[in-house]
């Protein structure tokens, strides 16, 4: 009997403590279908795709793979059942060669004599990946030789050479610029064609209403519904994500420049070898200014180099209040003169995730919090990460709680929210709704708009065109390192004149 | 800037930049085994060619074995992240019990002896330390209590006999001795080199030690491979306890943790090997940086520089810049 | 509920303070009745058995376990307690053990001192306890033992003069013709190994030899093999080799045998299984030590003193006694094996003759001229008078004709 | 309430390891335990792994270790004894903490600035500082002033042991020293990205552990009546034992609390002190303090394993 579901799952339960992050999960899965999985941060997408990929175990429930019972101990078990999984924010192994990578776990199929074959094993790993046309890659070379979006290609890669008929993708589409997206739309579009299942969780939702057949939301560890994508526009899915309405559009509504004649920030000729050159501009006091451009365009670096964690090779930043020009030096002077930086990657660059609440809200803060002989009250961090999770909403059990134990959209708000404090002129923002829900997003803009009314200036950094569009005053392109065009709100801008800039 | 038009070829661009890098990664380790062979000729002019001599060279070699082993051990023990400094206690008692069964069964019983005992104990700590979670440094210092507690009883047991802790005397000991410590130290340069490099066991241990949770995602079981690579190290360690016992024909035990001044030298060969990491492998750079800090004490014992003191001085200084070069352009986080 | 906590952890923490005030108040009457000056000592300390401290500075290193091997013996031939500690090779610890033996209650406390600047230090808490203590092995400086001697709880000192090991060895190589010698040795800063590398160096210069080199810094066999191999290397002209240890003096040989090139005699101070065997097959020239028996002297004084009867030097001085230090001839190996190293060379009965519940009128001359009578003919003698060994070893051994 | 009870446990349960032990060895030794000789004694035995502990934290809460202290307490101990005998007692603690605030600016300096991994580089330090005390003293004894000697006495080691502890634990628990240690400690890059000046803190957080040292070094050299090259031998090692004991964890991070190292350092000299007391022979003495000491970490973090389970909770 053929069947005519690759998987299936039935009342799937997992508990975390007292948390029931997946409850009474069914889902089933067609075999050639793209399925797309949509939900809050925290609604047990995740937990669902560990599940599944034998990451973690299932407390009660059933799950089929092809008709038969299926119940991964290890990710290893997963791939011997063929369903290749990309995970969320991992990566690779970056002290082995990127071939070795991409087979490990599995290196004993290149054994020979009990010692492993590597001249096969690369010669393989090349093949795979021009096979899935993923590019060239130098594979006995380490992986952290290796960008970001690289090693996101590679994981794909990985995912991929398990030859699965079950592919997840969690939150890939995020980490990897346009031209690596319609790459991975045509391999999508291939394993529809031989008869393979995709799974695919993304928060860009009009991405996921394009590319997917049916889509399952969940909320709250429940799947609240499954939906044939054609029938659905963005706007249900954030009602049916969120189960309440929300309002049409939570970006700003007016289209023209406000900001004051200030300058607050003046950049001057910055170069930093290999990922940009000759930036120049003035960042207004009120602005908020966008920075865009494709994964090389150097657009992360510039704003790390900005916040002086990047020393550059020429040029300089200037901070000025009230006609004094002051040098910005490194990050040090840069957070003393009031600039703040919300970094990409929130659990590496951002955030002690060991440690509780309190101390993170508090770690810019600490020399604002200090009395003299350098005392830091108990009482006073506690009043003000009291202040910041009631203003914030950030949903933790009390300020003692660790970072860890929050959801990704609570984890955002802490690292945007503690530089919300009274010395801080300048803030940039890089990536600053990256893989946060609808909800939090909104909140982020709201709080982003009353702050740039407060006075403060942002420099917003994203890969997504349509907050940019939504929010900036001023919009830079960037394009391979170089600063191509300069877009005015007022003069308005569409995502078509961006892109053709940026491409 | 780049300005290469179409994207796709735009990224070969960027790879066959980094093809150039890789050459010049290959000029840059010519330049460091030229760097490291100078001093040598420098030196070896000072000495009078006494240093170059190829007996010289060859006993230069014979010292460099024990702490090669005992790294290539550490390669991989503390490569997963274990940091057992418990070695040293295992050694000596490895040492005790190939020597007994060395005189009992000769050469057979030697390398036995020592493997077993290292092989059984290591085993014990791994298992322990992973199922009680203890931290590997905590557990190593008690564990070392321990073993070297039982190494006391073992001499004290002894002692009442009117006897000293087991002697090899005339017995087993070629192993210590050239030719056999030399083809010794080849095999085991091979051995590690494929173990590390060409096995799975190798790689699950470098993956679990370059990033613990990503390793366990990509399918890699992280106790096994803690336990595989450990016991592998295991045997290299009672490999070196083996041909130190018959090297130096009798080990004493210690006790007040004075155990761990026996891992201080080998456990500066590795750290040495990690330094070099970049250039070469770094089961090679081991037996390199082991011969680097042996001949440093042969050169200065030549040149008349006090030993104790100055020579002492020097190793630690080799060590320190050795380091500091090594990690020249590095940007990433060091604890 | 954290308040709570502390409080509780408070109260518990009072509770013990004033246990250990209560705990205290009944221990000190005790220690103040046991440590009354010696003459009312005998009344309350009679029946009661001894009970003596003893420091190991590393348990573990055969010449100092091999010691502490020396005074079991000799305390229970003395028929008192001991309490045994091991000082783990740390300077601090053997400061601390004095203090932790003060507190477990012993009557006397036989101490050896690694470095000379904790014979004052040693003396200042014996003193504040009152605890009468004896120095082994080592013989305190001038400077130290004048401080030593203002202290009424000073038993004496039992020791020999490493120099004086170190001093005959460079003598006998000397007079063999021997001009050029290296000297492997322990660490620097040990003054036992210093002095015998003095002692050496001094005989042997005099006598118009010159050491080339000493290698310093070893501490195992393995260490000293390593570092001898390249002295040799180094110096392949030797003709001597001085090892002022047992593991370095088998290091030393082992070094040698890889050096066929070079030809030079082996000397070591102190007397080890291994040395033995090195002495009775030729490839060790001489070897000489002092045989751990100063131990056993020092616990005599100390239980004669602890028995109410001290034994004082002229000007009622306590007692500076020095060991002779012997060189063992390579026919007298296997003897000395017996008698030395499988068994004590003093027996039950000489040990008990020198103390005072079983000969209570000994004075210190008995005892002196028991310990500068003491070498290996005399010692074999007397085993040859108990009946343990025949006149016929004995001419082997070249000690009778 | 019933996290913050779990959450009591944990933070009480070295304390009733502690106590057991006490209770124990009360109960072996009997009443010479508790006399007034012999807590003297443990605190003797506790001063010296608190104080080098107290420096030795910030280090190990950044993620490093300080291997060299042991060495440099010898170094420090010996000039500053020779410069007390040339310059008179003044000079003794200014160039013990001005010295131990050097060695460790330079291991800070290579392990900040030139990145080399922190055992490395003072395992190195270790090994160099020991030959140059051997080479400084050169086998010759030297001995010092009576009021060197005097810091063994009880009250003024106690009266210096309060005032740095105090100054260490506000540096630690209530300063952007201690709070940065922590940050560096949990995820450096954290720090680097919020404008913490990483190396600062780190040359800083090596300083204060020489520092200790220094002061450690001073009171040895009082405490065993002169210099000796050997001193300090394995200190370090004793130092990371009680830290690790207590709690501290080897990753260091916001775990690191000063109160834990006073558990860890009286666990350990209650241990050695107790079984001395109770005559166990030397050869097994070490072996069931090996066996102890295992317990102890073993049950502590047992105990808190079970409070993550609780706290960790809610977690997705």
């Amino acid at each position: 009997m053929t069947n005519e579901y690759i998987f299936r799952a039935e009342k799937l339960n997992k508990f975390f403590g007292p948390t029931h992050a997946n409850n009474d999960v069914s889902i089933s899965i067609q075999k050639g279908e793209i399925r797309g999985l949509i939900g809050e941060n925290g609604s047990g997408k995740s937990t669902l795709i560990s599940l599944i990929s034998g990451i973690i175990q299932k407390d009660s429930g059933m799950m089929f793979l092809d008709g038969e019972p299926y119940e991964p101990k290890t990710p290893l078990d997963a791939f011997n059942h063929k369903i290749g999984t990309v995970v969320q924010e991992l990566g690779l192994v970056d002290g082995l060669p990127i071939g070795v990578n991409i087979f490990l776990g599995r290196l004993d199929m290149f054994n020979k004599n009990g010692v492993i074959d590597l001249q096969g094993l690369y010669k393989a790993a090349s093949e795979h990946l021009s096979y899935w046309n993923l590019g060239k890659f130098p594979v006995q070379n380490l992986a952290s030789t290796l960008s970001v979006e690289e090693k996101k290609m590679v994981e794909l890669a990985r995912a991929l050479s398990v030859n699965p008929n079950f592919l997840i993708l969690d939150e890939i589409t995020t980490a990897i610029s346009l031209n690596n997206r319609k790459l991975l739309y045509s391999i999508i579009e291939q394993f529809k064609k031989q008869g393979k299942s995709v799974l695919l969780i993304t928060h860009d939702l009009e991405e996921i209403i394009k590319i997917t057949d049916n889509i399952t939301i969940m909320r709250d560890g429940v799947v609240v519904d499954t939906r044939k994508s054609c029938e659905l526009t963005p706007d249900i899915l954030k009602r049916l994500m969120v189960g309440r309405e929300l309002s049409g559009s939570y970006y700003r509504n007016d289209w023209e420049d406000q900001y004051e004649d200030d300058v607050v920030l003046s950049v001057c000729d910055l170069t930093v070898e290999e990922h940009f050159e000759d930036v120049s501009f003035d960042l207004h006091k009120g602005e908020i200014l966008g920075i865009c451009g494709l994964s090389d365009a150097g657009i992360h670096e510039l704003g790390e180099t900005i916040f002086g964690v990047i020393k550059p090779q020429k040029g300089s930043i200037y901070f000025i209040s009230s006609n004094e020009k002051i040098k910005v030096k490194n990050s040090i002077h840069a957070r003393k003169l009031g600039i703040g930086y919300v970094p990409k990657d929130r659990d590496k660059q951002a955030l002690m995730i060991n440690d509780s609440v309190e101390n993170n809200i508090c770690l810019p803060s600490i020399e604002i919090l200090q009395g003299p002989f350098g005392y830091i009250r108990p009482a006073k961090m506690r009043k003000l990460s009291s202040k910041v999770v009631n203003d914030f909403e950030i949903k933790a059990k009390s300020i003692s709680q660790y970072i860890r134990g929050l959801s990704g959209g609570n984890k955002q708000k802490i690292n945007f929210a503690r530089w919300m404090n009274e010395k801080v002129r300048i803030l940039i923002m890089d990536c600053p709704t990256r893989g946060v829900d609808v909800g939090v997003k909104a909140y982020i803009y709201s709080v982003m708009n009353e702050a740039k009314k407060q006075g403060l200036s942002i420099i917003m950094i994203s890969d997504e065109l349509p907050e940019l569009i939504g929010m900036c005053d001023r919009l830079l392109v960037m394009k391979e390192g170089k600063v191509v065009k300069t877009f005015y709100r007022s003069s308005g801008f569409t995502e078509e004149s961006i892109m053709e800039v940026m491409m | 800037m780049k300005s290469v038009d179409s994207e796709k070829s735009y990224s070969l661009g960027k790879f066959q930049e980094r093809r150039f890098l890789v050459s010049r990664y290959d000029i840059k380790k010519l330049l460091s085994v030229i760097l490291i062979i100078i001093p040598y000729i420098i030196f070896n002019i000072f000495t009078k060619g006494r240093f170059m001599e190829s007996s010289n060279i060859l006993s230069i070699l014979v010292h460099a074995v024990v702490p090669a082993f005992v790294a290539w051990g550490f390669c991989f023990i503390f490569t997963s992240g274990i940091m057992d400094l418990s070695i040293g206690a295992i050694m000596i008692l490895a040492c005790i019990v190939s020597g007994i069964l060395a005189i009992k069964i000769g050469y057979f019983g030697l390398i036995l002896g020592g493997i077993l005992v290292s092989f059984a104990l290591e085993y014990i700590n791994l298992k322990c330390m992973i199922k009680t979670k203890i931290p590997s440094w905590v557990f190593g210092l008690g564990m070392a209590m321990i073993y070297e507690g039982i190494g006391a009883l073992y001499g004290a047991s002894q002692l009442k006999l009117g006897k000293q802790v087991v002697s090899l005397g005339v017995t087993a000991r070629k192993l210590g001795s050239i030719p056999w410590i030399i083809i010794v130290l080849a095999l085991g340069l091979i051995m590690a080199y494929i173990i590390f490099n060409r096995t799975s066991i190798g790689f699950d241990i470098r993956a679990v030690g370059s990033n613990r949770e990503v390793a366990k995602m990509m399918g890699v079981d992280v106790t096994k491979a803690i336990i595989r690579g450990g016991l592998v190290g295991s045997v290299f360690i009672g490999l070196a306890s083996a041909i130190n016992e018959s090297y130096a024909g009798r080990v004493m035990p210690t006790t007040g943790l004075n155990s761990i001044a026996l891992i201080f030298i080998p456990l500066a060969v590795y750290l040495l090997a990690q330094a070099f990491e970049q250039i070469f492998n770094l089961t090679v750079a081991v037996i390199i940086s082991s011969v680097i800090v042996e001949s440093l004490f042969n050169i200065l014992t030549i040149l008349g520089v006090p030993s104790g003191t100055w020579q002492q001085v020097a190793v630690g200084a080799c060590v320190i810049v050795c380091g500091v070069l090594a990690q020249r352009h590095y940007k990433g986080v060091v604890k | 509920m954290r308040k709570i906590f502390y409080v509780l952890l408070v109260i518990i923490l009072a509770c013990t303070l004033i246990f250990s005030g209560c705990g205290s108040s009944s221990s000190s009457s005790k220690i103040s009745s046991t440590t009354t000056p010696p003459s009312q000592k005998n009344s309350t300390t009679a029946n009661k058995k001894l009970k003596l401290g003893f420091n190991n500075f590393l348990k573990g290193f055969y010449s100092l376990d091999i010691l502490e091997k020396s005074f079991k013996a000799t305390a229970d031939a003395l028929n008192v307690d001991t309490m045994i500690t091991n000082d783990e090779g740390k300077v601090e610890q053997s400061v601390q053990n004095v203090q932790n033996m003060i507190s477990s209650g012993v009557d006397g406390i036989v101490f050896f001192g690694i470095s000379d600047t904790l014979f004052p230090v040693v003396s200042q808490k014996c003193r504040e306890a009152k605890i009468p203590f004896v120095i082994y092995d080592h013989i305190p400086s001038d400077k130290s033992m004048e401080i030593l001697q203002q202290n009424p709880y000073f038993v004496g000192v039992v020791g020999e003069h490493d120099y004086d090991a170190g001093y005959p060895i460079g003598e006998y190589a000397a007079n063999q013709g021997l001009k050029k010698a290296i000297v492997v040795t322990g660490k620097n800063t040990d003054t036992t190994h210093s002095a015998r590398v003095k002692g050496f160096t001094d005989s042997f210069t005099k006598a118009g030899g010159r050491v080339l080199d000493v290698g310093w810094g070893n501490t195992t066999l393995a260490d000293a093999l390593s570092q001898t191999d390249d002295l040799l290397t180094a110096h392949p002209d030797v003709d001597c080799i001085y090892a002022t240890g047992g593991d370095f003096g088998s290091g030393a040989l082992q070094a040698l045998q890889k050096h066929p090139n070079v030809k030079a005699k082996v000397f070591v101070t102190d007397l080890d299984p291994d040395i033995l065997a090195g002495l009775k097959a030729g490839t060790i020239t001489a070897a000489n030590g002092a045989h751990w028996v100063n131990v056993d002297f020092a616990t005599i004084l100390l239980v004669n003193y602890l028995n109410n009867h001290p034994l004082r030097d002229s000007g009622n001085k306590a007692p500076v006694v020095t060991v002779p230090v012997l060189t063992l001839p390579n026919n007298q190996v296997s003897l000395y094996q017996k008698f030395w190293l499988n068994n004590e060379p003093f027996s039950v009965t000489e040990l008990r003759n020198l103390t005072v519940p079983w000969n209570p009128n000994v004075t210190l001359n008995e005892v002196k001229s028991v310990i500068s009578n003491y070498s290996i003919k005399s010692r074999l003698e007397e085993k040859q008078k108990e009946g343990l060994v025949t006149s016929d070893e004995l001419k082997k051994a070249g000690i009778i004709n | 309430m019933k996290k913050g009870l779990w959450s009591s446990y944990q933070r009480i349960f070295p304390f009733i390891s502690l106590i057991l032990l006490i209770i124990i060895f009360s109960i072996i030794v009997g009443p010479k335990f508790w006399s007034v000789d012999n807590l003297v004694n443990i605190i003797n035995q506790v001063v010296p792994l608190i104080l080098g502990g107290a420096g030795m934290i910030f280090v190990v809460t950044q993620g490093g270790c300080d291997l060299s202290q042991g060495s440099a307490l010898a170094l420090v101990g010996t000039i500053a004894a020779m410069a007390s005998n040339s310059l008179g007692f003044i000079a003794y603690f200014p160039v013990a903490i001005f010295l131990g605030a050097l060695i460790g600016a330079f291991n800070g300096v290579i392990v900040s600035k030139f990145k080399v991994q922190s055992l490395m580089v003072t395992l190195a330090m270790m090994i160099t500082l020991r030959a140059i005390v051997v080479y400084i003293t050169g086998g010759q004894v030297i001995y010092v002033s009576s009021s060197v000697l005097l810091l063994d006495n009880f009250a003024i080691k106690i009266s210096i042991f309060v005032t740095t502890m105090a100054v260490m634990y506000y540096l630690f628990e209530y300063t952007k020293i201690g709070f940065y240690s922590k940050v560096i400690g949990e995820n450096e890059m954290v720090g680097i990205y919020t404008g913490i000046s990483v190396d600062k803190y780190k040359i800083l957080a090596f300083m204060i552990s020489g520092i200790m040292a220094g002061i450690v070094g001073a009171l040895t050299v009082g405490r065993i009546g002169g210099v000796d090259p050997a001193m300090g031998n394995f200190f370090e090692l004793q130092v990371l034992m009680s830290l690790f004991v207590g709690g501290v964890p080897v990753t260091g991070g916001a775990g690191s609390k000063i109160y834990k190292l006073f558990i860890g350092a009286l666990i350990l000299s209650v241990l050695q002190n107790g079984l001395i007391l109770s005559r166990v022979s030397a050869e097994v003495s070490e072996l069931v303090e090996g066996i102890i000491l295992i317990g102890v970490v073993f049950f502590t973090l047992y105990i808190r394993s079970k409070f993550i389970q609780v706290q960790s909770a809610g977690e997705n």
